[in-house]
Parts: structure tokens; sequence; C-alpha cells
């Protein structure tokens, strides 16, 4: 029972974090949405391991929240990346 | 298949198409690119309730990790948002209306899902879940189809990845002309990476040799559960690529430099193939590890070992090498 | 059958596969392409002695990995097999020979060995598809001779190969993409893989509506890979853009092993088990078929880039081979199938006059090649004779599958005088756009500031198109081989129809 | 909920074809290129909607595993084969784009037409 009760937990926040990540509106708020998805994808496989029966399939969890980790700090990357060529092209204008 | 299994299945999926349209309608493609992650890490939450454990695993590090990450490579060299619309769009709309009454229209006679008696799961499929205790041995029947009852599709998705491989290679290689080069601190990853963010750094590098290790557990241990060298290989490029992000496209192309990378990647795609050939020698098929050792169910061990290995190390150099091309872009 | 020739099924494909990683090694100059020409030569050898088994009655079957079908993958080799094989390593032999100057100069050497690699690998997918009788596995060399030769086309000098490229990419990733749902879906319905095996057993769910959305996504998802007109929008810039002797190998190739699934898949799994579908194949392709020939043709007739017409050009004979294939009788199939192997040898030598003239002459729109009759002789007239093979004039290889398709379209009666007015038509046109380039070369005079003299290509080049251009004359007066070939693959593809 | 059970299949088609129509209609070479990756990810769920059986389990045996049925394995090594060919797809065609953006200073489809006109 207690199962089912944390499912629907999880996925009604990932209802909510969705929500947010389309409404944005700043990309900082996507991000972030992004990453909680993320946490909620890895909380729910685990929970699903253990209801279908399968507990072994528990190292699953673990790739999930390393690509996850990988993937926002790409992210972060990529708005250094972002704000430093903005700064030189201004750079540039003046 | 419990009554609320179908229905978990059904959120998810319904959150997919939300997710899917909002990727379609966003102009941002930084943010379509954020959502097509998610969009994979759905999918492979039903991948795993639908019992194909492989693949929510391959999905998750290959969709949700890897193209993200290419991705933003590429954003970061072309364009944010897109400046032009759509174009025919009513004709689209036509040709995607028919197609899905069609497809709609042949679901009715679709078997339902988990049906036990669909055709799907009365022919080939049972053979394999008898035999391979017999022939192959392993746990993981998954691994023991894609290895060696249907070894040669797998030897085809290996040369897939080396083609997409030396494709990036021969595309990118080619200095770009009368374009303003940009200094290496603004390319992706470039000089430095993350090295001026402290957390991240102690962080990540404490992960590393972790990374590394489940890595080699997820090489390793595919017969017994979801894994194989594909999803290895996917692990180890993401190991590097972090290490890129937190110390800068240099440093990590110092650690794994290009020629070795290419030998890698041309290197793995040979170990498979030749496993076959050695079969072939000996006095069997192309590809029939059974003729390896004396007792066939050994050989379909080894071989089964050796050519996991070549596609961990093909995917490895091959990713590897494509975030780099992408990566050191336009430097200086 | 010795065990060499046991194996020699597989080695077709693994041969060229193999060499690739070795060849992308292969640093010092002009090694990758004597590696390439070595392995593709090899290729063709194979595919040589296959014919000839083949021919002398063998039937290979091979059970990759020992597992027989439909558990494991098979492999098999028969009349149409042997015949596309022989089309297939012969192209890509004939395009690595003619084309190491000119690729010389459009590719540095330092990616060299990359592009050969794509080169073997486009190679070793084309013979992978043609082989295989397991439908995903059809499906998986589809994508490796579809990624490298994205590849090639994008190695092109001009910068509008790029565009070109993504936009086949797209197609090219959509129709194999719906050969994936086709497959799925009968997969669904049968529970098996393997071809032979899927033909016996959709026999019992052929009135089941998945297994007929199964028929239309593989038979729409392979005509817009084999560029069946109207979805063929990707081909003429893609060969256009192309490095000449990519288009060479592609040209005569590519296009034609999508066919031959189409054919493969449609005789042997769906005509004879789902009720009435010949017709509807019949009545699907046959406008479409008419169409290309007239529409293309007339685009060629319009059209000033020379390698741009002889794209649309192979547009309407892929409209030919669709004709005879719809007619859907013995004779017509053989012609569709012949003409397969003779547009091949048609098309291969145009290119390779197209890529003599490239040697010397930039942009190559028609004006461009005013008075080249003069400065490459021996080049323009192997392509005025590789222009009347593919016209169809008595004595080449083209005649031989005109005069076939007319004779199978007259067995058809009222709706056959049509078509071989269709045919005719389309000859007639033909004549118009290779008179066109015929007509800059020898009858205008060059444009002020180009060079005086003979100036021709270079010689391992100008030998190869000969050979090809040769090729058409022998095949056109000694028809003996292609004919057998194509009609034992008629009979075998039609053994299925009730 | 008999009827329910044909859900995966519906939104197979449906996320087909938002895909179909993001590649078709959408003139951003990048986004074109996202709409090819979902419609290849809606192929996906097709296959795999094949494998559950009724009260199975993935197909690998396990100590803790007894007296259940399987599922089938057969669409996981085959999606397993075409999730790789959609990276292998995808890398190959953000290089192209790459290239293009260098060659033409853009990654609209009517820009580069624009251009290529001249």
């Amino acid at each position: 029972m207690i199962y089912y009760a944390v499912i629907v937990a999880i996925l009604v926040t990932m209802a909510l974090a969705l929500a947010r990540a389309l409404i944005g509106p700043t990309v900082y708020d996507r991000v972030l949405a992004v990453n909680m998805l993320g946490t909620k994808t890895v909380l729910l496989l685990a929970v699903a391991a253990f209801f279908i029966g399968r507990p072994d399939f528990l190292d699953l969890a673990l790739t999930y929240a390393l690509i996850n980790f990988i993937g926002v700090l790409a992210v972060l990357e990529f708005f250094r990346v972002r704000a430093q060529r903005s700064l030189a092209e201004e750079k540039e204008g003046e | 298949m419990t009554v609320f299994t179908v229905f978990f299945i059904i959120f998810l999926l319904t959150l997919m198409v939300i997710t899917a349209l909002a990727i379609v309608q966003t102009k941002n493609l930084f943010a379509a690119a954020m959502l097509s992650g998610i969009f994979s890490l759905m999918s492979a939450m039903i991948f795993f309730l639908l019992d194909a454990a492989d693949v929510a695993l391959t999905e998750a590090a290959v969709g949700a990790g890897i193209s993200t990450v290419l991705f933003l490579g590429a954003l970061a060299l072309t364009a944010e948002n897109e400046r032009a619309g759509t174009a025919g769009r009513a004709a689209a709309l036509a040709v995607v209306t028919v197609i899905t009454a069609v497809l709609v229209y042949a679901t009715f006679d679709m078997p339902r899902l988990g049906d036990p008696n669909a055709p799907a799961q009365l022919h080939v499929a049972p053979w394999y879940l008898e035999k391979t205790p017999e022939y192959i041995d392993v746990p993981n029947v998954v691994t023991a189809v894609l290895a060696s009852f249907r070894g040669y599709d797998t030897l085809g998705e290996t040369f897939v990845v080396f083609t997409a491989g030396i494709g990036v290679l021969f595309l990118l290689g080619k200095a770009p002309v009368g374009q303003p080069k940009v200094s290496p601190a603004m390319t992706f990853a470039g000089k430095t990476g993350l090295r001026h963010y402290q957390i991240p750094r102690v962080v990540g590098r404490l992960l590393i040799p972790f990374i590394l290790l489940f890595a080699l557990y997820v090489q390793f241990h595919g017969d017994y559960s979801p894994g194989g060298g594909f999803q290895a290989g996917v692990i180890v490029a993401a190991s590097v690529v972090l290490y890129a992000l937190l110390e800068g496209e240099e440093q990590a192309r110092q650690a794994l430099p290009a020629w070795l990378l290419r030998l890698m990647a041309a290197t793995g795609p040979l170990i498979y193939g030749f496993t076959g050939v050695a079969c072939m020698l000996l006095g069997g098929n192309f590809l029939d590890y059974s003729v390896l050792a004396h007792d066939p169910v050994h050989g379909q061990h080894y071989g089964i070992l050796v050519i996991e290995a070549g596609v961990g190390v093909t995917v490895t150099g091959v990713l590897i090498s494509i975030f780099h091309s992408f990566a050191a872009r336009g430097a200086k | 059958m010795s065990v060499e020739a046991y194996h020699l099924a597989v080695l077709q494909v693994v041969v060229p596969l193999l060499s690739a990683p070795f060849v992308v090694l292969l640093r010092p100059r002009g090694l990758a392409w004597a590696a390439a020409s070595a392995a593709s030569a090899m290729a063709f050898a194979i595919a040589v002695s296959l014919t000839a088994g083949v021919l002398s009655g063998d039937e290979y079957r091979y059970a990759v990995g020992g597992w027989a079908a439909p558990y494991g993958i098979e492999i098999r080799v028969d009349a149409l097999t042997s015949l596309l094989l022989l089309v297939v390593t012969g192209a890509s032999l004939v395009a690595l020979l003619a084309g190491r100057r000119s690729l010389d100069v459009d590719i540095d050497d330092a990616r060299q060995p990359l592009f050969y690699g794509a080169w073997m690998l486009a190679l070793a997918g084309l013979a992978g598809i043609v082989v295989s009788a397991d439908a995903f596995n059809i499906f998986v060399f589809m994508e490796v001779s579809s990624l490298a030769s994205y590849i090639l086309i994008a190695a092109g000098p001009n910068r509008r190969a790029l565009p070109a490229t993504f936009k086949y990419l797209v197609m090219g990733t959509i129709g194999a993409t719906f050969y994936l749902i086709g497959v799925g879906l009968i997969y669904m319905m049968t529970g098996t893989l393997n071809l032979a095996d899927m033909a016996q057993r959709v026999h019992e769910v052929a009135d089941q509506r998945p297994v007929l959305a199964a028929a239309g996504f593989i038979i729409v998802g392979l005509a817009l890979k084999a560029a069946v007109f109207p979805l063929h929008a990707w081909l003429p810039n893609a060969y256009t853009y192309a490095p000449h002797a990519v288009t060479v190998f592609l040209a005569a190739c590519a296009t034609k092993v999508q066919i031959y699934v189409l054919l493969r898949f449609d005789f042997l799994v769906f005509q004879g088990n789902l009720p009435g579908h010949e017709f509807q194949f019949s009545h699907f392709l046959m406008p479409l078929a008419l169409l290309a020939i007239l529409l293309a043709s007339g685009v060629a007739m319009m059209e000033r880039n020379l390698k741009r017409l002889l794209a649309y050009s192979s547009v309407a004979q892929i409209g030919y081979i669709m004709l005879g294939v719809s007619l859907l009788s013995a004779t017509g199939l053989s012609a569709g199938i012949i003409h397969i192997f003779n547009h091949a040898l048609a098309k291969g030598a145009l290119f390779l006059a197209v890529a003599c003239l490239g040697m010397h002459i930039q942009g190559l729109r028609l004006g461009d090649l005013a008075g080249a009759a003069k400065r490459m002789p021996w080049t323009m007239a192997a392509f005025v004779i590789a222009g009347l093979s593919l016209i169809g004039i008595p004595g080449t290889a083209g005649f031989v599958s005109k005069w076939l398709l007319i004779s199978a379209a007259l067995a058809e009666g009222s709706l056959g005088i049509a078509v071989v007015a269709v045919v005719l038509i389309g000859s007639l046109m033909a004549v118009v756009y290779v008179w066109r380039v015929v007509e800059a070369a020898y009858f205008q005079s060059p444009q002020a500031g180009s060079p005086e003299g003979r100036h021709e290509a270079p010689p391992m080049l100008l030998v190869v198109t000969w050979a090809a251009v040769l090729g058409n004359v022998y095949f056109g007066l000694a028809p003996g081989l292609p004919i057998k070939l194509s009609q034992a693959a008629a009979a075998s593809l039609l053994q299925h129809l009730p | 909920m008999e009827i329910l059970e044909l859900y995966n299949y519906w939104v197979f088609a449906i996320l087909l074809m938002i895909g179909f129509y993001a590649v078709t209609a959408k003139l951003n070479l990048v986004k074109k290129l996202i709409g090819l990756s979902l419609f290849q990810s809606a192929v996906f769920l097709l296959y795999i909607s094949m494998g559950p059986v009724e009260g199975g389990t993935a197909p690998i045996f396990h100590a803790d595993v007894t007296g259940r049925v399987f599922s089938n394995p057969l669409p996981s090594v085959l999606i397993l084969t075409a999730i790789v060919v959609g990276i292998s797809t995808l890398a190959l065609g953000l290089a192209i784009i790459v290239r293009i953006k260098e060659a033409y200073d853009s990654v609209e489809e009517n820009e580069i037409r624009e251009l290529d006109r001249q």
C-alpha cells in the first residue's frame, strides 16, 4: 500500500516540475525543473523496482543519478560559455 | 499488469505527449534540448515498467545524457533561438492527420498490452527464453540474444557507431574557413571549464573513479544484470565529459589524446569482427562462438565477453571523439 | 559446395566491413585509397564467384552464428541477389579506380583515410542489405550504408553539398524509420523477423489491420529511400554536389538496392498472402512510374547543370524499373530487374565521363562545356556512346531493357499500348537531353579565354571510363548473363503469387 | 479497461506524428533534428509495448525471482540497436549543421535556400 502512496506522490511532483519547465519563464527555472525531474525519476525508479518485484534493478537508478549530475554541469558550462561570448561581443561593440 | 500499473503508465505517457508538444512549440532551442532530455527520462521510466530494463538504462544514458551534451555543444556553435517559424504547415498537418488515422485504425486489431497469447510472445521469443540456459547459460536473456543469437545485428550496430564517429571526425576535422576564431576559453568546456567553481569540482573529482568502477561493473556484469558494452562505453564517455567540464577540454584531451581515441574507435569493431573470423577459422560459422572452447557453452561465454569488450572500446572511443570535435570547434 | 564457397556469402559483407577500420588507421598518402581499392576488388571477386555458383545451380544459405533461422539471422544468395552484388561491388571498384585523382583534389590528405573508411562502410552496408534474409538486419545495414553515404556526399567541394546532405539525412531517416515501423507491426502479428518465415506466418493474419498498415509503411518507406517519384526530392542535389567519384558509385547502386528490398519484401511477404495486394501494388506504382518518366525527363530537358540533368534522368530511369515491376508479369519483372543492371552500366559510364570533364572544367554547366569535344575528344566520345545506351539505341545495353519492357507491355493489351507510348516518349526526351550536352560540347565554339589544345583526363580515369562504355556495348550485343539472372530472379519472385 | 491497453499504441502514433510535423514543417535545422529524434523515439515505444506479458518480469533470471513468467527479450534487443542508430544519426546531423552554420552563417532552411539562389 505504501508503494501506491509514494508512487502517486512522486508522479504529482513530477507533473508540477514539468509545469515549471514548460512555463519557464527564465532559463534558470527550466534548468532547476529539469534537475528536479531527474531527481524524481531516480526516486520513482527506485520505488518502481520494489513495486514490480525486481529490487536487483536498483543499480539503474545509480546511472540515472549520474547522468543527471553530469547533465546539469553541462548546462552550467553552456551558460558560462554564452556569458563569456556575449561579454566579448559587447567589448567589440564598444 | 495490474490496473494500477496501467494507470501509472498512462499518466507518464500523457506527460510525454505534453512534453513533446512543448518541444515542438518552443522557439528557444535550449529549452527544446532540455525538454527532450526530460522526454527521454520519462520514456526510460516507461521502458522500465514495460520490463525492458536494458533499454531503460540505455535510453537514459543516451537520450538524457549524451544527446543533451551533444545538443548543447552544437547550440554553443550555432544559434540559441529559432528565427523562422514554419512553412507548409497545412500540407504537413494534412499528412500527419492521414498517417495518424491509419495508425489508430490499425491499433484496433492489435494484441492488448501484456497479452500472453499475442503472436509476438508465441513464436521465437519462448525459444530464446527456453534455450538460453542450455546454449548460452547467462541469466540476462537480452544479452544472450543481443550478443549471440542476433550477434550479427550487434556487429552492424557497432559499425553504425563507428561510422558516426568517422563521420563527425571527417566533417569537423576540416578547419573552418573565414570564421572569426574565438579564444579557447569561449568554446564549450574550453581551457578551464568549471575549474573556478569549487563545489562541483571537488564533488566531481571524487566521483570520477567511482564512475569508472561502475562502468566496469556495467561492462562485465552485463551477463547478469542490465548492461553491457554499449552502456559501459557511454558511462566511460560520460566520465570523460565530466572531467572535461571540471578541468577544461584541453586537460581531458591531454589525458586521452586524439590518436588514442581514434585507435580505440577502430580497434573495437576489429575485435568484434575478428572474433567472428576466428570462429570461422576454427571450423564454425561466422560469429559461432561455441567453437572457441572445448565446451560450446564456455565458448559462448568467451565470445560474448570479447565482443562486449569490443563494443565498449568502440563506443568509448567514438563518443569521446565526437564530444571533443564539437567542443574544440572554432578555437584558435 | 566446398567449405570456402560456403563462407563466401558472409565474406561478401565481412571483407569490406572489416577493411574499414584498417583503412581509417592508414596515415601515409595514397595508402588508404590503395587498401580500399584492394578490398573493393576482393569484394568484386567474391561477387563474381557467387554469381558463378548461382549460375551452376548452388543455393547459398548461411546461418550467422550457427543459429538456424528464424532464431538466428540468415544470409542467402540467389539469382537476384547475385545480380545486385555484381552491380554494387562493380560500381564501387570502378568508382574507386577512376576517382583517385579527383578525390585527391577534393579531400585533403589528413581526412582521406576517414573518407575511404566511410566508402568501405557504404559498400559493406549495401552488400549487407542485399544478402540479408532478416527484416531487422536489413534495417541495421541500411543505416550503416546510409550514414556512410551521408559522409561521402558531404565531402563534396561546393558548400551546397552540406544542405543537400542534411536533406538526404532527414528523408533517409524518415524512410528507414517507416520501414522499421512496418517491420515492427509485422513482428507484432507474426512473431518473426525472418523474411521466409514471415511469408508463411503472415498468411493467417493477412486480413488484420496492422498487417495492411505495415505493407503501406514498408512500401512508402522504401520508395522514399529509392527516390521513387514523387519522393525523389533528396536525390538531385545529393547527386549533383557529391564528389564525382561518389556520384558514380551511388548513382549506380544506392537507390537500386532499396528497390531490391522493396521487391524482395513485397513479392515474398505480401503478394500471395494479402488478398488483392498485387493489384494495389501495381495500381499504386504504375501511375507513379509513368509520371516519373515523363516529368523527370521533362525537368532534365530544361536543366542547365550537367550533373543535375543526369540526376533527374536517374529519377526517370527508376520510373522504368518500377514500370517493369508494376506489370507483374515474368517479362515485365525481368525487364525491370535487367534495367537495374543496364542503367547502372549506362549511368555509371555517364558519370565517369562527367568525372573526366570535371578534371578540367569547373562548374559543369552546359555553357561551360562549349568546345569540350575538341579539348577532350575521348571523353566526349565515351559520353556519346553511354548516352546512346541511356536512350536505348540497338547495340547498347539500354536497348535490351527497353526491348524487354516494350514486349512485356504489349502483352497487356490496350493498357500496354499507352505504356509503350510513354516509354517511347521518354526515350525521345532522353534523346533531347543527351543531345543538348552533345550540342554544347561539339557544336558550340569555346568561350573566349578558355585554354586551347587537347587536354584529356588522366589515363587511369579514361581507361576506366572506356571500360564501362565498352561494357555497355558488350552487354548490348551479348546480354546473356544479365538476361539469365534476371529471368531466374523474376521466376523466383513470381513463384509466391497464386 | 480493455481499450485502455491500447493507449501505448495511440501515444506511439501521436508522438510519431508530433515528431514528423516538426521535421517537415519547421525551418530551423536543429529543430528538425530534435523532431527527427522524437520521431525515432516513438518507434521505440511501439516495439517495447510488444514486450511485456501479463504478470511477467524482465527477462533476466535472478535467484530472487522464481515462479514468474518472463517477458519477451527480442523487442528490447531490437530497440537497443535502434537507440544506437538514433544517436549516431543525431551526432552526424549535428555535425552537418555546424558545418552549414559556418558555411552560410545561418541554420534556417529558408535563409539557406535564399543564399543558394544567388
